[in-house]
């Protein structure tokens, strides 16, 4: 297996080098692509079948749906002249990448072996579920959950306050096996979702791949052509869902505060009703959010055909 | 080894060929429609045969349906993707080799 | 640990190509790189502690999450900063075809 | 049998990295786009066959999710990034120029 991981780490970095310096923007997002999916290989390899799960869900999914959308609303592809700025300055370059590669190995050196592996299995009982990622981030280290489900609002937030959505959300193609393919798929993604929803208890799973694989299924299905059910009108659903996980994890934490446990601590015997609650609420927040991320603007109040098509 | 493995492991070997007579004419055919058709073997009988071996050699049903619908959702994708690649590409004025 | 060298050189490219891209698209995929070479990092030191440690796991899952999220909102950026104000560039025409 | 796979995993490890020839090659994004669409039929078969090596069937989720969103990227090449990338300029990242 050693050439195997030779292999894989040779084919990494050619791709990276790939992705960031060699012309040809189009070039780069497909080797960026490609990087994503060798990447869920190398996290296999590294026995974190939880992130594999989630890069392929994530990486390989939405950012490439976002990299190459983006791509195709850019007004000018064209890069004049060399990717990189005027001189490489390989003098500079070579010695100061050489220094920060010594430095970087120092400190992995130096640093002791992370060994909190016996805490988390010694307070895997208490945590009302069996896989210790899921109990580590809806449980254990919640806050830190808290916070990133925060930054996926406050990300969406950002996109709509940049104004209008910048394109037709309407393929550009017709076909019939467009169209065909999201509502074929469609229910497939909500079946695997929900499999990886339950699955997350006991084994890698859980709200971070099942909400990206709803959200690409969104995704999926405004690219065939289907209307958006998101929309930017005040009254809507819509302003509810996506603040939906960020409001359930805060009324939980603060809820607990007021039982008299401490900020997240759950009270056992509910810890694993409040942690099933926890992943629906996430997991709907996340796919709601990919897809308003995906849209890349205020999407209207109102779905006309004429707003699809403008 | 029982016979179950021995067709199990000889379905996978028998995938196997299409990958990389796959990878193959994906760099030595001419153009993009010859590359597609290179693209669906892989897609429909490699990988077909790949899961079909490895369900007989799991022994379980419940592996063996995940295996089967995997090869479906990948038949679904690798389709339609073809289908949308070549028709856009014919759209475009992209002309076939030969013609 | 063929995973930490990797982890650096993926550090070293991701870094280069952040200061001296001159698209902005490159420079995202360049944070894009850069943010995996962090991730590789934690996830193979977690791999040589015994037991295996689930919390850079985690730890790492958020930030993928973290990291699609601030792509989307620069990717978003990137798109209305390469329409000028006019509108000309692409024509119109396109838009409303 | 295990090490028999391994090989197996390994000569598909090779397969996608000779493949990506095809990524650097292009000439047309589509051509780049199909390279990509084969290294993820690869990569689903990588880890179903990792999944029997290493003995974890949570691999098989992975590949089942893989398989699942192997349709988006084509879709959304072909529903946005191609249609508007070629038009607009030329040969911005490699046009249609046949041999």
């Amino acid at each position: 297996m050693l050439v195997f991981d030779a292999l894989l780490a040779g084919a990494l970095i050619w791709l990276a080098w790939q992705a960031t310096h060699t012309p040809g923007l189009f070039r780069s997002v497909i080797s960026f692509i490609v990087f994503g999916l060798l990447m869920a290989l190398a996290w296999v390899r590294l026995e974190a079948p939880d992130i594999a799960l989630a890069e392929a869900a994530i990486g390989a999914g939405a950012t490439g749906a976002l990299l190459l959308s983006a791509l195709g609303r850019l007004a000018v592809t064209h890069e004049a002249g060399t990717p990189w700025q005027e001189r490489p300055d390989l003098y500079f370059w070579i010695p100061a990448g050489a220094a920060l590669l010594g430095l970087l190995t120092l400190a992995a050196w130096a640093l002791p072996t992370p060994g909190l592996g016996d805490d988390v299995r010694r307070v895997l009982p208490d945590s009302g579920v069996a896989n210790p990622v899921t109990a580590v981030l809806l449980n254990i280290r919640a806050f830190d959950t808290l916070l990133e489900i925060g930054v996926l609002l406050l990300a969406t937030i950002a996109i709509w306050s940049l104004g209008r959505m910048p394109m037709p959300s309407a393929p550009a193609v017709r076909s019939p096996a467009l169209t065909a393919l999201g509502r074929v798929l469609f229910p497939m993604f909500v079946l695997v979702s929900a499999y990886l929803l339950w699955r997350g208890s006991h084994a890698p799973g859980g709200a971070f791949p099942a909400g990206a694989v709803v959200g690409a299924g969104g995704i999926l299905s405004i690219l065939a052509g289907a209307q958006p059910w998101l929309t930017g009108g005040v009254r809507g659903p819509w302003r509810i869902l996506l603040s939906l996980g960020f409001a359930t994890m805060l009324a939980v934490a603060w809820g607990v505060m007021a039982l008299g446990q401490p900020f997240f601590a759950y009270p056992p015997g509910l810890a694993g009703l409040i942690v099933l609650v926890l992943e629906l609420a996430a997991g709907l927040s996340i796919a709601m959010s990919l897809v308003a991320l995906y849209l890349a603007g205020q999407p209207p109040d109102h779905w006309g055909p004429e707003a699809a098509r403008r | 080894m029982s016979l179950a493995n021995a067709i199990g492991l000889l379905c996978v070997l028998l995938g196997m060929p299409f990958f990389f007579l796959g990878t193959l004419g994906l760099l030595r055919f001419p153009d993009a429609y010859t590359r597609l058709h290179a693209l669906a073997k892989t897609d429909n009988v490699g990988l077909g045969l790949v899961c079909l071996g490895l369900a007989i050699l799991s022994g379980s049903l419940a592996i063996g349906l995940k295996l089967f619908l995997i090869w479906v959702l990948m038949l679904i994708a690798s389709a339609t993707g073809a289908g949308l690649i070549g028709r856009t590409a014919l759209a475009r004025g992209m002309k076939p080799w030969g013609l | 640990m063929i995973y930490l060298v990797l982890a650096g050189v993926l550090f070293v490219i991701g870094l280069h190509g952040l200061f001296v891209a001159r698209h902005l698209l490159r420079k995202i995929l360049s944070l894009n790189v850069l943010s995996a070479a962090v991730f590789l990092f934690l996830v193979a030191l977690a791999r040589q502690a015994e037991p295996l440690d689930s919390v850079p796991h985690a730890i790492v899952l958020t930030g993928i999450v973290v990291s699609v999220s601030t792509t989307a909102v620069a990717l978003a950026l990137l798109v209305r900063l390469s329409r000028p104000r006019g509108n000309n560039a692409a024509p119109a025409g396109k838009e409303s075809r | 049998m295990t090490e028999f796979l391994s090989i197996l995993v390994l000569l598909l490890l090779a397969n996608i990295v000779v493949g990506l020839a095809r990524v650097l090659r292009g000439p047309s994004a589509a051509d780049r786009m199909l390279a990509a669409e084969m290294f993820s039929t690869s990569a689903v078969v990588i880890l179903l066959l990792l999944a029997f090596i290493l003995d974890a069937p949570a691999l098989l989720d992975v590949a089942l999710v893989l398989a699942l969103l192997a349709a988006l990227a084509v879709v959304t090449f072909v529903g946005r990034a191609w249609s508007e990338l070629e038009i607009r300029d030329g040969d911005g990242t490699g046009g249609d120029r046949e041999p």
